[in-house]
């Protein structure tokens, strides 16, 4: 059909994705030390938290879910990380172990929402003041600081004197995994039926609570090695770590075209908004724009994001003619299943 | 075999400043420095930024702020300092919101030949130069249970409402405050309780009203964290132990100005932020010039402010607080 | 155009010459349409024929592209369903739409409720009118009880009393039938007389010819989106209806092929969900089609839904091919062979949200990849494959199904568990709203399949595809299978005994 | 084949008057479950410690909730519709400002808390139009809102605060005060609690929130204004948050540009633990107020029996994680009951 054509062709991922070029593009040219390697390995290593965790929370978005908690687990994998080097444990053993905790974490939620059949939503806001609460427990007012000297440099250094921070490769590949475990398996195919209608995915032989549960896990695994990085990246293991991040992770995410309904989105618009974000941040840094106006530009940026494809389609659909009432949206009726 | 704390112990430290001081040299003009708060739009930081360029105009030297608008965003502090690195401006007067986070970055911009001045919270010695301290933690620490136990009658059970649990500078203070109630004077005072707001207004709002249900026979508060004071006297001053239980500790003239007319609030201290800001900006430009360099006994002239000298670990002490109380009150407006 | 209008009296409510379109679909073209008072008119035509369409356009739902709808003789423009309903046009959607969290009370009298001083809501007042209506029904459901939980006949039941509480002058019913068995079919039919002879015109649409037969004088055929003809029912036969939908002549429509059983495939032992069917055994051996009959909320659908694993059963076995399933796991049931097609369609069988393309794959991501990976390649051409076989009518293959019309949404769903080549098929009501002509279509599939050794259980409300086509018959009653009827002793009267509870085989 | 020709064992039938009370029994109870969550904390907490129940204890403790219970109520509005309204912390934060700046000039108090309406009425008609017309998703609008107006009020506000000092005495006097133990805030609070749930319950309008969050299409098909209901729905909430404003400035005397802060994930959790479902259709206001006393009295209990402020936050993660699973146990059980009951008629 002609409507579906143009709802292709203003796809908001790529429209995500294009923007995000123009703004580099342009702050090449007219902002003064955003180009050079530095900046870009600050604007790249800065961002790369919320692209870590962005990974797991689109797949858990698509598939109709939210978890709200990542911050918590990555500040309680921290803060354990952070208390057992102070324990003198070596930290090969305690990162290993950080990410079983980070299993944990994904699990508790995995489970309340899978076996109790609880809203991930009003879980993961109890679990979110609950792993930071345990973080608070366990390292109490210290600051881990002294962590090895070759972790540290990995996790803020970067590849000689080019732009690309030696953790970004790890990121690359994991990426690389998200995409196609999402895209291009059945797995991640089920994630876009779950979403979209989760009744009709269990009548068509889908584990949709198997998957639910590997999704939360998966998320609390990557949360868990995000607060690692960060700890390491910012030489620091406190327990208020990453505190907040959930929500520049749900903005940059819903900014990339994901659709909270479930059902709808690409890992590309997802990754794409988490660096656009990241990117008019720097850029308006650089220009001096202030916090506040900064925090104004991505409210309107949040709005225009699911306006403006809305806009753009009814512009397409009246200049292709014959102009008829809209079809009605289809409903998301809850089955009636008790 | 792994990497464990010892191992990282034996590598050392790393020693914060090099080059030497020319105690001589001129003041340099059209300096940039960058002022970098815990939080924007804190009245606290304005008031002590505020300090910080009046004395930058004076010198003929140029001001900027910059910062998160939240207190713990310190990820976001981070990319300010890696922002103001990218500027090339001269200097950084920062008030870390973690010690350690911001290590990395300032180092950065320390090789980048950009001075590091911390002021009100300090980040590790050897990621700045030097560390402007609103009063020695010593000082602070004990006039704040000296002012207290005086309204008390050195009788009674007191608590303090601290702000973060994480919060350096308050951590310190208590350590000394409760070195200073060992002394046999204050035998008949004891601290029950240490309880934490977050510098969050509800939040130590609550506190206060779990202290005082929990232990009825609180006599005193000190709160070493301005919004910490501010909420609790509000709840006092709206609540039967309005002027019984004693309330002291860390607040501005103008938050508590209220509270100390009604009776709530007998007295309270404070150092001048302004001054606060205002000594970091001029040692900002000392370092730049080469006047210093952060060594331990150099000293420098910090214009009407007198000599300021450089103690241990790069620490320069902005001087005694101020106590505020009916009398004088009025005569102060920050 | 001719109108064989004998009452002389104007029609309340007409459409002239209307066109509507969505994007390259021509889901009307210049279509007349009039409804006299008094008169039962029926709507007929094939699956994506435009009849949702035009009852969407006279609710006010659809704005008209081209031509007008018309009101005592008077062009008017609805601008929503509001509107339309205002002007007294009650209308039952294909589809159910009611609240799942309010009361069966509320549910038929949202934003209408008999009101208090104040504009305040009298509920007893409504619960007592909707006690009423239950009552001219002759259903027993609970006005306060939610609508969640409702099966699809029951929610039926309650658009339908919605519809009925208008006391409306026109009254538009798609498909209202079609998750409906005989008795309350009857019931139906008895209310719609007695509003008939109230002078209410009545517009109504099945596919069971036969019932159009039963009730309305008139009717008024579509093909592909044109009006074909409107004219008196007497007279006519179900050929000649036929004929003008389809086109041309069609097939038998319940083709049995005769198959000798083989292996017994599924066997049912004992199977017992607490508070939904007790004790029920049964066996479907290879090449048999096993009807399953039984009135609304009998417990049939609750039996396939375990059996597939989507409920867990309290107490039981379930065997295929002789070896055990797991209880409450569909994807080892698929695995072993089973496939399900659900009941409603909207909500279990598809995502309507996803297209053709998709909804067909889901069933075979597990059989079809390639290195692990979604063989996109397989995927498309099976499901073309089988949106062909089962001439589903669409504009792209990439289209969401939400675009379908009803019926060719339920071939999909067919498509998708077809294309899993089963060992054993439950169909739930398989041919709930799909037209004659590929109703047919449909029962020379299963017949086909049965040949080829695959054995069917037929869940259906419609007994007389059930006597048409099964070999055996089984029929439950009050969560109990009361009965297992033989094909040649199979009648309306034996399966109906049996399925009221008056007689056990 | 076998087929079992059980005798027809007469079920028994649910005799019919009942179930239409058990029905309405069963979804108070939900509340009352969440009632006893808390009355049980507040006797235990008293047991512990004598002086929690004081005057003033109970005074503190109503006055601690009111806030939060204002905002719960607009936002369980804008949740039985099916959306979500993150901004509410942002509107108070601003609305608390704008009242505070109005009186610091000298103003009256009663303009002042209209002053603040009059702004919440403001967003909240912006984000309505926003989600209605636009017909977007309300999470994302309201999280760009909830950007969008905590900028503009930090920009508005810089460092400048408002404390007691700037208010006139009987604003702030007002804000602790009351009749004996129950203060005038916590009455506001209440008065428009009731208010809102007999509105829902007793007027067409009110009712059809519930159906247009239980299934939107069908609520267009029924004829029911679908946007006009949730552009009320939204001003509403945008009015209560800022009223709210105005009591928070009165209760704390003290507003800065961080007013409000985060308020938006504890008045989700308020409305969530308060049994108010996200997919829309279901819950009460009753249930999100009692949701919000219990989330407020955790932080006054805590404290109260003398847990380390280390602890509160994990307990009280904990607390409302128990308090979601045992309403949904609760929920399921009901179910059960329910499809038991149907599960022979006809
Ligand atoms: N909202 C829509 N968007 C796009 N196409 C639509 C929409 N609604 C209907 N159509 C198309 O219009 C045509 C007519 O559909 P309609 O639902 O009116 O058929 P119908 O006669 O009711 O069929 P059935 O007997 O299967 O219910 C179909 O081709 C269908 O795909
Ligand atoms: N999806 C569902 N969720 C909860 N309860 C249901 C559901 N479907 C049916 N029920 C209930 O279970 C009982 C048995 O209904 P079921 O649908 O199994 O009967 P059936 O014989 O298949 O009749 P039908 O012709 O309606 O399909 C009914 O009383 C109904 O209320
Ligand atoms: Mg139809
Ligand atoms: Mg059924």
């Amino acid at each position: 059909m002609a409507d579906s054509t143009l709802t292709r062709a203003v796809r908001w991922d790529t429209v995500v994705a294009a923007l995000l070029i123009v703004v580099v593009l342009l702050s090449f040219g007219f902002v003064d030390g955003f180009g050079n390697a530095l900046n870009l390995s600050f604007l790249v290593g800065n961002t790369l938290p919320i692209a870590l965790i962005a990974l797991p929370m689109t797949l858990l978005v698509v598939s109709g879910e939210i978890d709200l908690s990542v911050a918590s687990t990555a500040g309680l994998s921290g803060a354990v990380m952070g208390a057992l080097w102070n324990q003198g444990m070596t930290i090969e053993v305690i990162i290993p172990i950080c990410l079983l905790l980070g299993v944990v974490c994904g699990l508790v939620n995995g489970l309340l929402v899978t076996r109790l059949g609880l809203p991930s939503l009003a879980v993961t806001i109890g679990t979110l003041a609950a792993y930071r609460g345990i973080a608070q427990i366990v390292l109490g007012s210290d600051a881990v600081t002294d962590f090895p000297t070759q972790y540290l440099d990995f996790a803020a250094g970067r590849l000689g004197d080019t732009f690309i921070p030696y953790a970004l490769l790890p990121f690359l590949v994991l990426l690389a995994i998200a995409v196609v475990a999402l895209h291009a398996t059945p797995f991640g195919r089920a994630l876009f039926a779950i979403g979209a209608s989760e009744e009709a995915a269990r009548f068509a032989g889908i584990r949709v609570k198997r998957q639910k549960l590997i999704l939360f896990t998966l998320t609390g695994v990557l949360s868990s090695l995000t607060g690692v990085f960060w700890a390491l990246h910012y030489a620091s293991a406190r327990y208020d770590n990453a505190t907040g991040l959930e929500l520049s992770v749900v903005a940059a995410v819903l900014l990339g075209g994901i659709d909270f309904d479930g059902g709808k989105g690409t890992l590309g618009g997802a990754v794409a908004g988490v660096f656009l974000l990241g990117a008019l941040q720097n850029v308006m840094s650089l220009q001096d724009v202030s916090a506040q106006s900064q925090t104004v530009l991505t409210g309107v940026l949040l709005v225009l994001s699911v306006l403006g494809p809305r806009v753009a389609r009814q512009v397409a659909v009246a200049r292709a003619g014959r102009r008829a009432a809209p079809p009605p949206p289809v409903p998301k009726t809850p089955a009636p299943t008790s | 075999g792994g990497t464990t704390k010892e191992d990282v112990k034996n590598e050392g430290g790393s020693a914060a400043s090099a080059g030497k001081a020319d105690p001589n040299a001129a003041t340099k003009k059209g300096l940039t420095v960058g002022f970098l708060p815990k939080q924007v739009n804190n009245p606290y930081f304005t008031t002590a930024d505020k300090g910080g360029e009046v004395a930058l105009k004076e010198l003929g030297s140029s001001y900027k702020e910059v910062g998160t608008s939240s207190g713990t965003d310190t990820a976001g502090q981070v990319s300010y300092v890696n922002t103001l690195t990218q500027q090339q401006v001269d200097a950084i007067a920062v008030s870390a919101q973690d010690p350690g986070a911001l290590c990395t970055a300032l180092k950065q911009a320390m090789t980048n030949d950009i001075k590091v001045v911390t002021y009100d919270s300090d980040a590790n010695p050897e990621c700045r130069n030097a560390f402007i301290s609103q009063a020695s933690a010593d000082d602070l620490g004990r006039t704040e249970v000296q002012l207290l136990a005086e309204q008390i009658d050195y009788k009674g059970e007191i608590a303090i409402l601290s702000a973060a649990q994480t919060a350096t500078n308050q951590n310190a203070w208590i350590e000394i405050m409760k070195d200073e109630l060992e002394d046999p004077k204050y035998k008949d005072i004891k601290l029950v309780k240490v309880a934490y707001g977050d510098d969050d207004a509800q939040k130590s709002f609550q506190q206060t009203q779990g202290l005082l249900q929990e232990h009825p026979k609180l006599k005193g508060i000190i709160s070493p964290t301005t919004v910490g004071i501010k909420a609790a006297a509000q709840y006092l001053s709206g609540s039967k132990y309005k002027g019984k239980v004693k309330l002291s500790g860390l607040g501005t003239p103008n938050d508590m100005r209220k509270y100390v007319k009604n009776g709530t609030v007998e007295a309270f201290e404070l150092w001048d932020p302004a001054k606060l800001g205002e000594l970091a900006a001029r040692t900002s430009v000392a370092l730049a010039s080469g006047q210093i360099t952060g060594k331990e006994g150099e000293t420098f002239k910090a214009g009407d402010m007198g000599e300021y000298t450089i103690g241990k670990d790069g620490v320069i002490n902005l001087g005694k607080p101020t106590v505020f109380d009916k009398k004088n009150i009025d005569q102060f407006d920050f | 155009m001719t109108h064989p209008s004998t009452t002389g009296t104007a029609p309340v409510l007409a459409l002239e010459d209307v066109s509507k379109s969505f994007g390259a679909v021509r889901a009307l073209r210049d279509v007349s349409l009039e409804l006299f008072p008094g008169e039962v008119h029926a709507l007929a035509g094939e699956n994506g024929a435009g009849k949702s369409t035009l009852i969407k356009t006279l609710a006010g739902v659809h704005r008209p592209d081209a031509g007008q709808v018309l009101l005592d003789g008077t062009p008017v423009v609805f601008h929503g369903p509001g509107d339309a309903r205002d002007a007294g046009i009650a209308v039952i959607y294909q589809e159910p739409t009611l609240f799942p969290d309010l009361s069966i009370s509320e549910n038929i009298f949202m934003g209408r409720q008999p009101r208090r001083a104040l504009g305040r809501i009298d509920h007893k007042a409504t619960h007592a009118a909707t006690a009423d209506l239950m009552r001219r029904l002759g259903v027993d459901l609970d006005p306060d009880q939610p609508a969640r939980g409702l099966s699809i006949a029951d929610q039926q039941i309650v658009e339908i009393a919605k519809a009925l509480s208008f006391d409306a002058r026109v009254l538009i019913m798609d498909e209202p039938t079609a998750a409906l068995t005989g008795s309350e079919v009857a019931r139906l039919f008895g209310v719609v007389r007695t509003l008939r002879e109230q002078g209410a015109a009545v517009l109504f649409i099945s596919h069971r010819l036969e019932e159009i037969f039963q009730i309305c004088r008139r009717v008024t055929t579509l093909r592909d989106g044109a009006w074909i003809a409107s004219e008196l029912l007497e007279g006519m036969s179900e050929d000649d209806l036929v004929r003008r939908m389809v086109g041309r002549d069609l097939e038998e429509l319940y083709p049995k092929q005769d198959v000798t059983p083989g292996e017994i495939a599924l066997s049912v032992r004992r199977l017992t969900r607490e508070g939904v069917f007790t004790d029920v055994s049964f066996d479907v051996r290879c090449g048999e089609i096993v009807g399953l009959a039984g009135l609304v909320g009998a417990g049939r659908t609750e039996v396939a839904r375990a059996v597939f694993g989507i409920d867990r059963w309290d107490a039981g076995e379930v065997e295929i091919d002789g070896k055990p399933l797991v209880n409450g796991a569909p994807s080892t049931a698929m695995a072993a062979g089973l496939a399900l097609v659900p009941e409603d369609r909207r909500a279990q069988g598809l995502v309507m949200d996803m297209s053709i393309e998709r909804n067909i794959g889901l069933t075979g991501l597990r059989t079809t990849r390639k290195a692990g990976l979604v063989d996109r390649g397989a995927e498309r051409s099976r499901s073309l494959d089988w949106a062909v076989k089962l001439q589903v009518k669409y504009a792209r293959i990439a289209d969401a199904v939400a675009t379908l019309s009803g019926g060719n949404q339920q071939k999909v769903v067919l498509a998708k568990w077809l294309a899993t080549g089963p060992k054993v098929l439950i169909v739930d009501e398989p041919t709930r709203g799909i037209d004659v002509g590929t109703k047919a279509e449909v029962h020379r599939l299963l017949s086909q399949l049965a040949a080829d050794g695959v054995a069917v259980l037929m869940i259906s409300s419609d007994l007389p595809e059930v006597l048409g086509m099964a070999d055996r018959v089984l029929v439950m009653h009050e969560g109990r299978l009361t009965a297992e009827i033989a094909r040649t002793d199979a009648t309306e009267e034996t399966v109906m005994a049996a399925a009221t509870g008056r007689a056990a085989a | 084949m076998t087929v079992t020709a059980t005798d027809p064992t007469p079920t028994t039938e649910a005799p019919k008057a009942g179930s239409a009370r058990l029905v309405d029994r069963i979804f108070k109870m939900r509340e009352l479950a969440i009632l006893v969550v808390f009355l049980v904390m507040i006797a235990v907490t008293q047991a512990g410690n004598s002086e929690f129940l004081s005057e003033q204890g109970i005074r503190d403790l109503l006055l601690n909730a009111t806030i939060l219970v204002l905002v719960a109520t607009g936002q369980s509005l804008v949740v039985i519709t099916r959306n979500v309204d993150l901004s509410v912390g942002s509107t108070l934060g601003i609305s608390a400002f704008a009242a505070g700046t109005y009186l610091q000039g000298g103003g009256n108090p009663v303009v002042a808390i209209i002053l603040a309406v009059l702004l919440g009425i403001g967003f909240g008609l912006l984000n309505g139009l926003l989600v209605s017309l636009g017909q977007v998703p309300a999470l994302v609008v309201t999280l760009g809102t909830l950007y969008i107006i905590r900028g503009i009020d930090s920009i508005w506000v810089g460092s400048r605060q408002i404390t007691a000092a700037d208010l006139p005495d009987g604003f702030v006097d007002f804000g602790s005060g009351g009749l004996s133990a129950v203060p005038y805030l916590a009455l506001i609070a209440l008065v428009v609690v009731v208010g809102t749930a007999y509105y829902l319950k007793q007027f067409g309008s009110g009712r059809e929130l519930y159906a247009l969050g239980s299934n939107p299409e069908a609520a267009r098909l029924a004829g029911i204004p679908v946007r006009k209901r949730i552009l009320a729905a939204y001003t509403f909430c945008g009015a209560l948050a800022g009223l709210a404003g105005a009591l928070y400035l009165a209760r704390f005397g003290n507003v800065d540009s961080s007013t409000g802060n985060g308020y938006e994930l504890t008045v989700v959790s308020a409305v969530v633990v308060g049994g108010v479902v996200f997919t829309g259709g279901s819950g009460s206001v009753y249930g999100a107020a009692l949701g919000a006393l219990l989330l407020t009295s955790i932080n006054s209990v805590l404290p109260a029996l003398g847990v380390s402020s280390v602890w509160v936050m994990a307990i009280n993660g904990i607390l409302l994680i128990l308090a979601i699973a045992v309403d949904r146990i609760v929920a399921l059980r009901v179910a059960t009951a329910l499809k038991k009951r149907n599960a022979r008629h006809g």
